[in-house]
């Protein structure tokens, strides 16, 4: 199959430091991938780097095949690669219904007009309502986000992300600071994700990476060290030492 | 050539002028947050103040340039403790709602009290007249005022960046929770920085009173010119309000003597195109 | 209302007879704001006349109504104008300081049956907007031309025109070339700058580069004129041996005091000064002295209103206190007073003042403080600018 | 730049749906503060014609700083090239006919509305507000610069609207004037409850809180903001437009630093972020300047300064917004 999403030998450098040296990966429809790495191995850089917040000195991002290293990060977003924030990012002011209304009527490229309200749009309160039942947040889709529990923000965020329709998505600590007796929830949601999405998951949590990727790629340095199964992960050699080498200042990682 | 280095002289001269002035403002903007439109009317208080002190009293002009500084501040206290207060971390708007209000006062009380007409701080009689440059002459008032700036720029970097209080103050403006259970009590350190930027608007206000005459109207008229000197150096750097003051200063005076009809455009485009290439203001970018 | 009934009855029973009634005048002037000084000085003029000549014409009682505009703001003044005449019920409207806004009151007056009479707004074309109109101040025009001639008097060929660059500014400038090279000198180089210059020094450059032997100058009355004569001084200009020309507004009585010792020896031409000599003058600036308060303010405002009042109280007279405002204005016209500033008439074609053009020299008097000088005359000087217009 | 918001609430409340009963009771409450205006001060309606120009002035600065978050304190550009456009067209082109003259205001309005927002918005916060300051001041001296087209610091004199419809004149009570300005008032409020409501308005909003998430979204705040821009120019061309049929003289005060902040003084005033917030602070403040300065000529600005402090102290979102915030949580403790 081709590949949804690819990164080849891509390179980022600040002052002489490379932070991003040589990456390559390939992702296909329905892939479940974690992305791990001790503080410091680059993976902030990495994920602007694919989503174009960064440039790199070399190397190319494709997205379905199609070259994106020269698009902006708007442009990578309509073409199908979304992410979502480790810390939320939402509008306190309005409500779980208005963002995922906004998310659906930007991805049909209906946001900029001028009149009518998505109330009374048929099609999109159809979209918010199932997304936002299967997310479990119906009951709340009219008050405001600053009125809800972080962990329901967790699970609109994620309902943001869906509504645009990816065909990659980059999840970025997605329970990242939610209280443990919630984590349930969201882990349901990500097993929940669309079968033939692409989804690319940064994440710390080790329990979380196994029970939730078929692959883990391990970054440190800046480069790609492992490459493979998670039954394999901890046993490699190189990973082993680039976790304990940093053990002591890596503490909540596995 | 002869020219060049005349314009040149203009232009430190102008700046240092403006420096003084605006220091103020960059301290209350970038290292308090808040948005002091009110600025000027601090600076126009100085200038009634030691007008007053030197042409009614007939005080010697550094005593009047001392009670200028303090007078305000003592003025500027109580109102710091009323109203800024409360504004201290509010929104921007709110910000500069309350300081044109408190301008708008100030200014209508000057009206009241001392009239409308321009008053003047009479100098002593080493800072009449001219000094001869070999070329030409310049005002002795503003090699004072080009000393001041310089000893301002300095004192105030000292004071920020070498002394106990200017880790304090760098500490609550970072973080003033975090700053607070530290135990540096903000209120204080604010309150001081307050004093001092109000001393500065005062400072400048008197030392600049030769260039920007006192009247009433002085508050709100300069008061754009400040904010944009401030702004363009990025708020709260001190290096930066130095670049920006000469630079604009430099900009000004070359282009009033090239195009003096278009003195305006030069200026404002000018200060269009630094932001869009600095869009955080001089001294931002070099931050990183 | 109790008023307006007894009124009405009174109007009835003597059935067209003359009875006492409130005449009002509404002035509109900028008492606040970064021109409140000027506004001041209406006040002061106004009140100066109604102190010397009572608040009585006939049987009526003059009563004024201020309202502020304290910068051009045409909309604002010709609200205003609208609610005095409207509401309030004026039957003069008066003042005004800036032309864009007695140019915004001009088209009403028709309609309102209201005459206006112009306090200080200097732009020639004002007079030619309206029947209605008739102006007691000034024009750029008439105060910047005879200095022409005194440039060329002085031995001066040679001169840079350095202004403000706004109308005013604009008219100074044209005035004055007109007038200098009529008298055979010639303008080398005419400078624009904008109205917010705060520093000179670049300016006064300029004017030292020019090779000019004098330099005439127009800035509007205020603080910038202290940075600019200033300037001159600071930079060795005056030293220099330039002389230095300007229409009054530059020196006016209320800067003085901080213009100080570099105003010394300016000359500048201009239909009146504080310290002109006569026993009308006299009388004038004590009642307006204690006007306005502080003596040191007295400016040329004042006289403007002041003779304003008159050619008002003159047109209440003639109509007996009818609202008539066609028949108030011919009533005024070739009318000929002496005012505190001189002999003056209004001209009956323009309606404009024709008045004596001064030229003065600021010296210090014997207490210390500073006044302008009046050490020459030019009699009976109507608007050029008007012929300019055509 | 963040900023106290009253979000329109009724336009946020599912429960009043498309055709919301909000705009028809905002419409109503308008119409009958006209309605009240027009007989409480018969004399005074260029006054209150006067307060429409700048209400719809302040609603246009609604739309940018309200709903987007862009500060600005140069928003008199749009409205006086609105103002500028009408007034020559009638005096230089002998464009007389009301309507026509809206027609060029709400162009060159919006027009100045792109000029503005490109420039604008290359910049956030504090350099944003100053970059907005040059702005104006360019406006103005082009202005000053081109007389022979402005009129310069003279004015632009000469403006002769004919009979509106060829029905009615504009005459010295300022009655058409005024129901005209009330018309245009009602149209335009309507046409930005739609557009506040509306997908794009919702955007908008969006971008004021966040624009990197809007970003991840897909969508360019830039774009979106530099529309909104536009529609603003004309929101305020239609009242510079209004100023100078109504007033037939157009003065460089309508393209002044002093009228634009003046106007963000009253938004402040009423609350950012509503548009009656926006209507309010409008009337609120020139109705308190008139009648104070009327008192006292010569010191009413202080009364004015004591105005705005209280509000700031007892009112801080505004006063619509901080009225709005207490009917909301009495709502809510019920």
């Amino acid at each position: 199959m081709q590949p949804i999403f690819e990164v080849r030998n891509l390179k980022r450098a600040f002052g002489g430091l490379a932070v991003t040296n040589d990456v390559s990966l390939s992702m296909a429809p329905g892939d479940r991938v974690a992305l791990i790495g001790p503080n410091g191995a680059g993976k902030t850089t990495f994920v602007n780097l694919v989503t174009g917040n960064l440039r790199p000195d070399s190397g190319e991002v494709r997205i379905a095949g199609e070259p994106v290293t020269g698009v902006d990060a708007i442009g990578r977003v309509r073409r199908g690669l979304v992410r979502s924030f480790q810390v939320t990012r939402l509008f306190a002011d309005m409500t779980p219904a208005e963002h995922v209304a906004l998310a659906v009527l930007q991805r049909d490229g209906r946001a900029g007009r001028l009149f009518g309200n998505f109330l009374g749009m048929p099609d999109v309160m159809v979209e918010v309502q199932e997304l936002l039942g299967k997310l479990g947040l119906k009951e709340l889709m009219h008050r405001k986000v600053s009125e809800i529990a972080y962990g329901q923000q967790r699970l609109l965020e994620l309902a943001v992300a869906l509504a645009l329709k990816p065909k990659v998505l980059l999840l970025d600590e997605p329970a990242a600071g939610v209280p443990q007796s919630d984590t349930g929830r969201i882990e349901q949601a990500l097993a929940d994700l669309p079968a033939d999405l692409a989804v690319l998951m940064i994440e710390h949590d080790m329990d979380l990476v196994f029970r939730f990727a078929k692959r883990v790629i391990v970054l440190a340095a800046g480069a790609i060290i492992f490459d493979g199964s998670p039954s394999d992960v901890t046993k490699d050699p190189r990973v082993r030492e680039a976790y304990l080498g940093s053990y002591a200042n890596a503490s909540h990682a596995a | 050539m002869q020219t060049v280095l005349s314009i040149a002289i203009d232009a430190l001269a102008y700046g240092m002028v403006l420096f003084v002035i605006s220091i103020g403002l960059s301290v209350t903007m970038g290292l308090m947050r808040v948005v002091n439109l009110a600025h000027g009317a601090f600076a126009m208080i100085g200038g009634y103040i030691a007008s007053y002190a030197a042409r009614d009293l007939g005080l010697a002009y550094g005593f009047a340039v001392l009670l200028a500084i303090f007078g305000t501040i003592v003025i500027a206290v109580p109102i710091e403790r009323l109203l800024y207060r409360r504004i201290y971390g509010a929104p921007e708007l709110t910000q500069v709602l309350m300081t044109i209000g408190i301008t708008f006062c100030i200014i209508g009380i000057a009206n009241y009290v001392f009239g409308p007409t321009l008053k003047t701080v009479p100098l002593p009689s080493e800072l009449q007249g001219s000094v001869d440059l070999g070329f030409r002459a310049i005002a002795t008032h503003r090699i004072f005022a080009i000393v001041c700036g310089l000893a301002v720029a300095a004192g105030l970097w000292y004071a920020i960046e070498k002394t106990a209080f200017g880790v304090k103050l760098r500490a609550s403006v970072d973080n003033a929770a975090m700053a607070a259970a530290l135990g540096v009590r903000t209120e204080i350190v604010y309150a001081v920085s307050f004093a001092v930027a109000v001393g500065l608007a005062a400072f400048g206000g008197v030392v600049g009173a030769e260039l920007l005459p006192v009247e009433p109207y002085y508050a709100l008229r300069y008061m754009v010119t400040f904010l944009v000197v401030v702004s363009v150096g990025g708020a709260g750097s001190i290096p930066g309000a130095l670049v920006a003051c000469l630079l604009l200063g430099a900009i000004d005076t070359t282009g009033r003597y090239l195009m003096p009809e278009f003195g305006e455009f030069f200026f404002y485009l000018a200060v269009i195109a630094i932001i869009c290439v600095f869009p955080r203001g001089l001294a931002g970018r070099a931050k990183g | 209302m109790k008023r307006m009934i007894l009124a009405a009855i009174a109007a009835l029973a003597m059935s067209g007879a003359a009875y006492a009634d409130t005449i009002k005048i509404g002035v509109v002037g900028p008492f606040s704001g970064p021109f409140a000084l000027q506004g001041k000085n209406f006040k002061a003029g106004i009140d100066a006349y109604m102190a010397l000549n009572g608040s009585k014409v006939g049987d009526d009682d003059i009563e004024i109504i201020y309202r502020d505009v304290p910068q051009a703001d045409p909309a604002q003044a010709k609200a205003l104008a609208q609610e005095l005449v409207v509401k309030e019920g004026v039957q003069y409207l008066a003042g005004f300081y800036f032309t864009p806004d007695a140019m915004a009151v001009t088209p009403l007056l028709t309609q309102a049956n209201v005459p206006l009479v112009i306090m200080n707004a200097a732009t020639s074309a004002i007079v030619t907007k309206s029947p209605l109109v008739v102006r007691t101040s000034f024009t750029t025009w008439q105060t910047s031309t005879p200095i022409a001639k005194v440039a060329k008097d002085a031995g001066v060929s040679k001169v840079i025109s350095v202004v403000s660059d706004y109308g005013p500014g604009v008219d100074a400038e044209n005035a004055f070339k007109a007038g200098f090279e009529a008298a055979g000198g010639q303008v080398v180089e005419a400078i624009r700058m904008p109205l917010a210059t705060n520093d000179f020094s670049p300016i006064m450059q300029r004017i030292k580069d020019s090779g000019a032997e004098g330099v005439f100058a127009f800035l509007p009355s205020g603080p910038t004129t202290l940075g600019f004569v200033k300037a001159f001084k600071e930079n060795g200009l005056k030293d220099g041996g330039i002389k230095f020309f300007a229409p009054g507004d530059l020196t006016q009585e209320s800067d003085l005091p901080a213009l100080g010792e570099a105003a010394l020896g300016i000359q500048t031409t201009f239909h009146y000064a504080v310290s002109h000599d006569s026993p009308e003058n006299k009388a004038f600036v004590e009642a307006a002295g204690k006007a306005i308060g502080n003596p040191a303010e007295l400016s040329f405002p004042s006289v403007g209103a002041y003779d304003g009042m008159h050619v008002i109280y003159k047109m209440i007279e003639a109509t007996g206190g009818e609202q008539d405002a066609a028949k108030a204005v011919e009533a005024v016209k070739g009318l000929s007073w002496t005012s505190p500033r001189g002999p003056v008439t209004i001209d009956p074609e323009s309606r404009h003042i024709t008045q004596n053009i001064y030229l003065r020299e600021v010296a210090k008097a014997d207490d210390g403080t500073y006044y302008n000088k009046e050490i020459q005359t030019f009699e009976k000087q109507g608007d050029p600018g008007l012929a300019a217009l055509k | 730049m963040t900023m106290t918001t009253t979000n329109d609430m009724i336009a946020a409340s599912p429960a009043r749906r498309r055709f919301g009963g909000g705009d028809l009771i905002g419409l109503a409450i308008i119409l009958l503060v006209a309605v009240i205006g027009y007989f409480l001060f018969p004399n005074n309606l260029a006054l209150l014609t006067r307060i429409i120009a700048a209400a719809l002035l302040v609603l246009s600065l609604d739309l940018v700083t309200g709903y987007c978050g862009v500060a600005t304190l140069g928003h008199a550009a749009l409205f006086g090239a609105g103002a500028y456009a009408a007034g020559i067209a009638s005096a230089h082109y002998g464009i007389n006919d009301p309507l026509a003259m809206l027609a060029f205001g709400i162009v060159a309005g919006a027009v100045a509305g792109l000029v503005c927002g490109v420039v604008i918005l290359r910049a956030h916060g504090l350099p944003q507000l100053v970059l907005s300051i040059a702005l104006i001041h360019l406006f103005h001296e082009f202005a000053n610069k081109a007389s022979s087209w402005t009129g310069g610091s003279d004015g632009l004199s000469g403006i002769a609207p004919t009979a509106l419809l060829g029905l009615y004149e504009f005459d010295l009570w300022g009655r058409t004037a005024y129901v005209f300005g009330v018309v245009l008032l009602a149209i335009v409020f309507l046409l930005l409850r739609l557009i506040v409501r509306s997908p794009f308005g919702m955007l908008c909003r969006g971008i004021k809180e966040d624009p990197v998430r809007i970003r991840s979204m897909g969508a360019s705040p830039k774009i979106a903001l530099t529309k909104m821009y536009v529609i603003s120019g004309a929101v305020a061309g239609v009242g510079g437009a209004l100023n100078a049929i109504s007033t037939q003289v157009v003065g460089l005060d309508s393209l002044s630093f002093n009228m634009s902040a003046e106007s963000l003084v009253m938004l402040v005033l009423g609350g950012t972020g509503s548009l009656f917030g926006a209507l309010t602070g409008t009337v609120v403040f020139m109705f308190f300047e008139d009648v104070v300065s009327a008192a006292n000529p010569f010191h009413w600005l202080t009364m004015v300064g004591a105005l705005l402090i209280a509000v700031v102290l007892f009112a801080p979102k505004g006063l619509y917004g901080t009225a709005a915030a207490l009917v909301a949580r009495r709502r809510e403790a019920k």
